[in-house]
This record gives C-alpha cells, structure tokens and sequence, in this order.
C-alpha cells in the first residue's frame, strides 16, 4: 500500500500515524508538505491529528485553504482514498469534503481517554477488517469533536449509510445523551462518517495510536488492516 | 455567530455561570467572534465587498455560522 | 528617567549592588545597562540565595554527560543515546494568569530541553494549590490545568504524569512547576557557549513586544495586593509557533551549520546573550535596529528586558545564513541577523545609532551577588495529636479517605493532557508508580515521576528532602525501571527570613544525603523563592517548603514495565518493615 | 478584544492566513468575542450596568482583555 501523510504546520500526530502505517502495511508513508503542488503515485491519503494554525479561528479552517487541497481534491476525483482522522477530519469538513461541522466538545474541556466505537458497516474500504457492529476501544484526544449538521444532511448520512463510526458504551450501546457513552455531544453520536462516494473517511478518534500491545492494545489495528486489504488484496 | 438552531456549548455554559454569579435574569446567551482588521480598501464599498469575501472564503464556516460585515472608517 | 540609587532599588539592587555596578561600570550606567544589571542580578538569574547550597549537591556519575550549568541536564540511557530533562518553575504569573501562566511555563521548559538538540517526548508537571474551599481555587486550578493542557497538546509532547496537592499556604501562591523530557543522539548535543569571533547572532521565532517587561525580577518580588496592578506583566503564549520553533530548530541542527544556541527564557534578549558569550568568553554586539519587533517605537530597554515567548538566539558561522534562512522561512518563522561576536569581552547594545549599552561581561557574571543569607533552625511543628475514633466504620473512613482533596481521583486533570501523542506512552497516567514511554525506535524505556510531600519537609525539612527524592527513586523502581538522575524545583518563602533559609538549606542537604546513598545525582533544577502571600493583616505567609524533585529512569527492555493494576487472582506481598 | 501590546495568536495567524489568499491589503488583525445576551433589565441604564459587571466578573478576563457593552432594544 503507498500511503501518504499530509503535514500542514502544527500538524502533530504524523508520527503516530507513520508508525501505524509501517506497521501494518510494512511500507514507510510518503511525508508530504502542505505547499506541495503535485502528488506522488498513492493509493492513499493521510490527513493526520494536531493543531494546523494553532486551531486558532476554527480548527481545520486555515489548512483547509493550503495550497495541497487542490491536489488532495484531485486525488479523489481521479479515484484516490482519504483518511482524515480528528484534525485531519475538521479540516476535510472544512475543505467541505465531507459534510457537518466539529464544534467545541459539549463540556469545553479537551478530552483526552479512551472510548468506544460501533464499526456500523464492514463493507468499506476502512473496516472491512471488523465484524459487523463491532465495538472497539480506541483513543481520543481533542477539544473539538462534537459533530453538527443540518437534520436535512443528518437524514441523508443517515439514508445514504454513511455514518462510519458510532460512539458507545463498552456493551455497544449507543446513547446521545450520555456524556460517558457520547462525551463530545455528537450528533446521532457521530464519530466518523463518508464522502458520498464512500472513499473519503473522516474520523475523530485515533486508532493509530492502539497498534501495538506494548501501547495498551491493538484495537485501532483492523482499520489499517483493512486498507492493507483493500489495496493488496 | 452560530446559525440559530445550532446547539451553542459555549454560550450555554456562560449562560449558567452567570446564573450562579447571580445574574439570575440573563437568557439566550449565545458565544461569536468578532475579527477587527485594517485593510487599505479605497471606498467603504470596496471594504465592504472585501469583507464579505473573507468572511465566505474563511473567517466563517458557512455550515454553521453567520456573519455580518461592519466598515467604521 | 534619571539613573540613581534609589531608581536601582526600585529596580530590586541593593545599595550595596548598586555600588557594585558603579564600580564595574566607572561611570553612572544608562538605564538599559541598569535594567540588564538588575534582571542578570536577581534571584531568578542569578541564584544569589540559593547558590551556596545547591554547589553542595552531588552532581556526577559515570552516565551524567552534562549537569547542572547547561539548559538542562543530559544523562547517557544507552544505544548512543540521552535523555535531556528539566523541571522549571511559573509560580507568580500562575496567580495572576493561571492560564497564560501555566501556558507559558510548560513553554519555556520545551525550550530549555529542544535548545539542546532534543526531540520532546515527554512532559510531567508538579502542581500546589490553596485550600479547595477557598473562593480563588477553583477559578486557579481551573486555569492552570487547561493552561498546561492547552499548550502541551497543541505542541503534541504528550504530558504523562504529575502531581498535585492542595493547602492553604497556597491560597495566594500556588506552584507550577512543570518538567520536560527529551532525546537526542549522544554526539548531537548542543551547548549555549559562544564561539568564533566575527560569528552572527540570529534570532529566530517570534517578534518582540513589550510583554512580561521585568517579569524576572517580578517572579523574585514577594507577592502581595499591588500584584494584582502588575498584570501587564504577563505574558501571552503562542504553542502553535512553539510548535514550528521545535521543527525548525531540529531541522537546523540536523545540518551542522549551529555554533551555540539557547532560548530566550527569563530576561529575554539580555540573559540569552550575555549567558552565550560569557559562557564562551567571547564579547557580543546586538544591534536592536534588526530586532523584529511587534510594536511600534520600542527602546533599547524594552526589546533588551521582553520577556516575549517562543523565541531563540543561534550562532552559526557566516557561510550558513542562507541554508538556515531557508528553514525558518520554510516554517514561516522570523529570522534576523542581530548581531556579531567581537573579541572585546564586553556586551555592546547599539539602537539608533546610539550605544544604549556597553558593560564588561566577566565582572557582570563574576561578581553577581552570592548571599550566605543566615539561616535559623526551623521551629518543628506540634506533634499531631492522635485520635483514633471507634464511631467511624471501615467503609466510613474509606469513603472519607477517598473524598478527601489530596488523595481523591486525578483523573480529570490528567483526561484534559493528551497522554498518547507520539504513540509511545506504555504507562499512562494513572498507570502506574512513574509514567513510561518507549524510545522510539529501541527496546528502550524512560521511566518518570515528580514527588514532594510539602508537610513533610515542613515537620522536618532534613527528612522530608531526602523523601522526595526516596519516594522518586522508588516510584521508578517500582515499575522496573533503573533511577538514573534527577531535577529538582526549590519552592521557598522568603530567603531573607532566616527560618525559611533555614528550610532551605536543610532540604538541601536531605536531597544531598539521599541523592548521595542512591547513587542518583541531580543533573538540573531550578529555583523559586519568596513564594509567599500578604495576608489581609499585613504579615507574610509562607508556603510549605516545598523542593519538587523530578525522577528519570531507565529500562533496558521497556515490555517489562510494571503497572499497578491488580491482577484477577494472585498473592498479596509486603516487603519492607510496617 | 485582547489589550493593545497583549500578543495576539488568533489575530497573527488569521492574518497570515487571509494574505495567504490573497487579501495582501488587509494588516492588524485581531480577534475577540463577542457574547449576545437577553436580560429583564428594565431601563437602558440598568441593562448597560448589569452587562458591565457581567463583563468585569465573569465575561472579560481583565488580565489581558478590555471589553464593551452595548445594548440593543
Ligand atoms: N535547584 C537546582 N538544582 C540543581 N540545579 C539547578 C537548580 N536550580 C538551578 N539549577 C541549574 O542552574 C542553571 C541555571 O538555571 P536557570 O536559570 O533556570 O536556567 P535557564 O536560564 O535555562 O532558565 C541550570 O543549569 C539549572 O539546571
């Protein structure tokens, strides 16, 4: 798998997603530099966690206008994957790649501990490695993860099935308004949706920091799995 | 601003910290930005177009919020 | 302004200091040479309380590659590497700002560790606040927290452990001492000493405004109502360019284009230069003309005593300008040439085309003021009476127990520190008895922990010293780890009270004894005094003698860290005599 | 608003940001926030001294940021 990672300044989790990466698909990413305006040859795009421009004005917003979106929009037109994970994710919606909006998390407190996802279908490129409905722990670090859209997109996620990833309890269960089961206030419990195309990812947890037992897990592992698979076959 | 209808956190806890405070009165707060800048814009039209451009492109997320443009010369 | 004595106390020089001065400067010095004096003189810079006691702790050992005297302190952990770490102190602006103050704090401890050619793993934090009834606390530690959370998760080093501890001395004075660790190649450190006459001076990071202007000779000023009035003082921290200033510097230091390079910390521009080239025993010209500066019609005296963040100061021979040009630009960060090393032993500060300074750097680091401040014997408190009450059940005083401030649950605090960043945290908060992460790229562990038990040091300072550092080594220990070093962060009163000297000396001297009997040198610190609060009536309060020590240790096969959740079944052991 | 000389983070990096598409004209960007609120204040005086307080108490962090109250009917 030729993977890519895209670094914008304050950009912070490349690392960690690198890591993962070469664990599982034994082939190093490609680091790319937000001014570049051309891509290699990939299969996939990596838009990695951090703070682009500080977060200041609104997380996601400034990236969101560097110079490699143009390309990164190309890439997905002529086929390529996406996956952005929590900065990774607000910038795709503000590139307006992916629909809604990540707000201030309903406490206003950054969240940093681990939580639960439902894998809500396993026949994606991302997750084709899960069961159906699987429920697994993964790492969360942001302040900014309560995701908003219109009831209007809301509905078409919904029809579409294009909602991803669920926030839940440990037994699976999902619960809006419970602020253990759903901690950002997410919409319909939101962690993770898909482009209508269904090759652009967007995700606020991060399951590349739970690759390796030695970290407390490998429970994030099935996602790059499955991208593994996806392009190797 | 965030568009009416959007759920505000923030608003919502300044809202009950000022309840606390004592300030028992207060309803509906909601929580914005307000950019100040200087441009060399030649005519309060120009500026005004020209904010308006920046506010689309990027000082505000068009999903959620709402904006409004104010020249003082 | 007219320079004169009493315009040098209010600057905090003594008279005797003041007529110190004259006598290096032979004449009356302008009031930029009199600011550079004052902060390169005060407690902050110039340890002038506390020197004479730190020389007494050890400081060697066959893996110490650099003590105290640098940025930080840099140990060997093996596989040609080295672990880079300090613990540094934000106590006064914590009060006025928690946020900023905290912010800022856990900012210039990153420097102090990437100045020497280290990447930031990890960061730790030791943390007193006041009675958790008192009206201010809650507000503080609020503040604090998200402060340190808000810059190290934005910096993306992940902040693995720490402590906290609540009392009433810290109503009015809470402790932020905040610790970093890095790593670097063993052959790649860099040093602050100055080098190569004609060499340019290059200032990197940041623009400079007129922020925390004497925020050095404020952080040694007691505190009192009026500080409340200094708020201008406090300075605002930008972690997104700290963030930058960490790849780029790095990225610099990877050509072999940096002579010398440290941080602007405490006393901005002035102790980062005059600390550069007395170091190296060069002299140093800056012309502030080249300065970038945020602010219109700054002078000499400002832009010399900007406490402004997230900036450095690098020598690198001429040939080399354009190559690190091309790194700070690729970051979007300032880059200016300021300066040049001479050979005339003497810092000279032209603005203008005016020399706004001219003062010979040996005598200003040589005969800076070492005090043997008297010490009385520190009253041991009343014994603690003994009350065994039979009404309470097991499961009452449990619950009490658990509910009480100091040893209720941290877990909200440390939920708002990114843990995992780097994705190399094996113990996170919570744990176990240290935090470990691995060394990317090795079978290689860092195990960390900062402790102190203020009440002990307070019932007797001696003992409670030499605790923090046992309780330190036995943290690392505990989770397998091998104690290799550690630093430390003296939280005092005031040092002109013989009894808190008193403390202080004795802490020390505790900290020697165990550091000595461990083997488990101390390799870097830092220290804070006159941390005490006007109280209402007029009189001072101290805190609790407070010396922080920060543990580092080191395991050869990091899969073999204990934690210390209990197993499902499995024998209890005791060792040691209850 | 943050007060004059207090640096600004927000502002420097929005104003990098617009230069970066091309509004080179634009300098001196700052942000602020600015919190809407309804009260049960009586009088136009009495709304104004509340929003003050609410500003000095709670709303503004007098450290490093002034702050204005206006109120709409
Ligand atoms: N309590 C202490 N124990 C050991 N070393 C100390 C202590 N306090 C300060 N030092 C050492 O003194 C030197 C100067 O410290 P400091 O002024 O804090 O450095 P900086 O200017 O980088 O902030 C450093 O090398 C530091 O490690």
């Amino acid at each position: 798998m030729k993977s890519g990672i895209v670094i914008f300044p304050g950009t912070n989790r490349e690392r960690d997603m690198a890591i993962a990466l070469k664990k599982v698909s034994g082939q190093d990413p490609v680091m790319l530099w937000h001014r570049q305006t051309s891509l290699p040859d990939l299969d996939l795009l990596v838009l990695p966690g951090g703070f682009s421009y500080g977060d200041y004005l609104r997380c996601g917003a400034m990236a969101a206008h560097s110079p490699i979106m143009r390309e990164i929009k190309a890439f997905i037109e002529k086929g390529g994957y996406v996956l952005g994970v929590c900065n990774g994710f607000q910038i795709l919606t503000e590139a307006q790649l992916l629909p809604g909006a990540l707000l201030r998390n309903r406490s206003l407190r950054f969240i940093s501990s681990d939580g639960y996802l439902r894998v809500e279908r396993n026949d994606t490129a991302f997750t084709s490695q899960w069961e159906k409905k699987a429920v697994f722990r993964t790492v969360m670090a942001h302040g900014d993860g309560n995701y908003v859209a219109s009831s209007e997109t809301l509905s078409r996620l919904e029809g579409e099935g294009r909602v991803l990833f669920r926030y839940v309890n440990a037994e699976g269960v999902m619960n809006q308004d419970d602020c253990f089961a759903n901690p950002n206030g997410s919409a319909h419990a939101i962690a993770g949706v898909l482009s209508a195309n269904f090759r652009v990812c967007g995700m606020m947890p991060h399951p590349e920091d739970l690759v390796d037992p030695l970290m407390g897990g490998e429970d994030g592992k099935p996602l790059f799995a499955s991208l593994v698979e996806q392009f190797t076959g | 601003m965030l568009k009416d209808g959007v759920l505000d956190p923030q608003g919502k806890a300044i809202e009950h910290a000022l309840h606390v405070l004592g300030f028992l009165d207060v309803e509906n707060v909601r929580a914005g930005r307000i950019i100040e800048l200087e441009t060399a814009a030649k005519t309060q039209e120009a500026a005004l177009k020209q904010g308006e451009e920046m506010g689309r492109n990027l000082l505000a997320n068009g999903v959620i919020e709402n904006f409004s443009v104010e020249v003082i010369q | 302004m007219k320079v004169d004595e009493a315009l040098g106390r209010q600057f905090g020089l003594s008279s005797d200091e003041y007529a110190n001065m004259l006598a290096i400067m032979g004449r009356t010095p302008t009031l930029t040479e009199l600011g550079i004096f004052s902060v390169m003189w005060s407690e902050h810079c110039s340890y002038k309380s506390s020197r004479v006691w730190l020389k007494t702790l050890p400081t060697q050992a066959p893996w110490v590659i650099h003590g105290p005297g640098e940025n930080a302190g840099v140990v060997d952990i093996g596989q040609g590497l080295a672990a880079i770490f300090k613990m540094e102190s934000h106590n006064h602006p914590s009060f006025i700002e928690p946020y900023q103050g905290a912010a800022t704090g856990v900012g210039g401890i990153l420097r102090d560790v990437f100045t020497m050619g280290a990447r930031p793993v990890a960061n730790l934090n030791a943390l007193r606040f006041g009675d958790p009834a008192d009206k201010n606390t809650a507000r503080i530690v609020d503040g604090v927290v998200k402060g340190i959370g808000g810059y190290g998760n934005c910096v993306g080093v992940p902040t693995v452990g720490g402590e906290i501890n609540f009392h009433p001395s810290y109503n009015g004075n809470p402790l932020v001492n905040a610790m970093t660790v890095g790593i670097a190649r063993k052959d790649r450190i860099f040093l602050s000493a100055a080098a190569g006459v004609g060499n340019p001076v290059i200032y990197v990071g940041s623009k400079t405004g007129r922020d925390g202007i004497h925020g050095a000779t404020m952080a040694s000023a007691e505190f009192d109502q009026d500080a409340m009035e200094k708020r201008p003082t406090v300075q605002v921290g930008d972690p997104f360019v700290e963030k930058l200033l960490i790849e780029a510097c790095l990225e610099l230091m990877a050509t072999d284009a940096v002579v010398a390079i440290q941080d602007m910390g405490a006393a901005g521009l002035t102790s980062s230069a005059v600390e550069m080239a007395g170091k190296g025993g060069v002299g140093i010209e800056l012309n502030l003309d080249h300065v970038p500066q945020r602010e219109t019609h700054m002078s000499a005296y400002e832009m010399m005593l900007s406490e402004s963040q997230e900036r450095m100061l690098i020598i690198i021979s001429p040939e080399r300008i354009e190559q690190a040009k091309a790194i700070f630009d690729k970051w979007e960060l300032d880059f200016a040439v300021i300066g040049h090393l001479t050979d005339t032993g003497h810092i000279v500060v032209k603005h203008k085309g005016t020399i706004e300074a001219d003062i010979p750097l040996e005598p200003l680091a040589d005969q800076a003021p070492l005090y043997h401040r008297p010490t009385a014997p520190h009253p041991s408190p009343e014994p603690l009476p003994v009350q065994f009450s039979t009404s309470l059940s097991l499961k009452e005083a449990l619950l009490r127990l658990v509910g009480c401030a100091d040893l209720a649950s941290r877990a909200w605090v440390w939920n708002q520190y990114d843990s995992t960043i780097g994705g190399q945290t094996v113990k996170r908060p919570g744990g176990a008895d240290a935090a470990v992460i691995r060394v990317e790229g090795t079978d290689l562990g860092l195990a960390l922990t900062t402790d102190c038990t203020p009440r002990y040091c307070q019932a007797n300072p001696r003992r409670g010293g030499a605790q923090a550092v046992a309780e330190a080594w036995r943290n690392l220990s505990a989770v397998g780890a091998r104690p290799l070093a550690i630093t430390d962060n003296l939280n005092f009163g005031n040092p002109e009270k013989p009894e808190i000297m008193g403390q202080l000396a004795e802490c020390v001297q505790g900290m020697g004894d165990a550091c000595r009997a461990l083997d488990f040198p101390v390799v870097s610190g830092n220290v804070s005094l006159y941390n005490e609060t006007k109280e209402a009536n007029g009189s001072a309060r101290s805190i609790l003698p407070s010396p922080v020590v920060g543990g580092l240790g080191v395991l050869d096969k990091v899969e073999l860290a204990m934690g210390m959740s209990m197993p499902k079944s499995g024998f209890i052991f005791i060792v040691g005599p209850t």
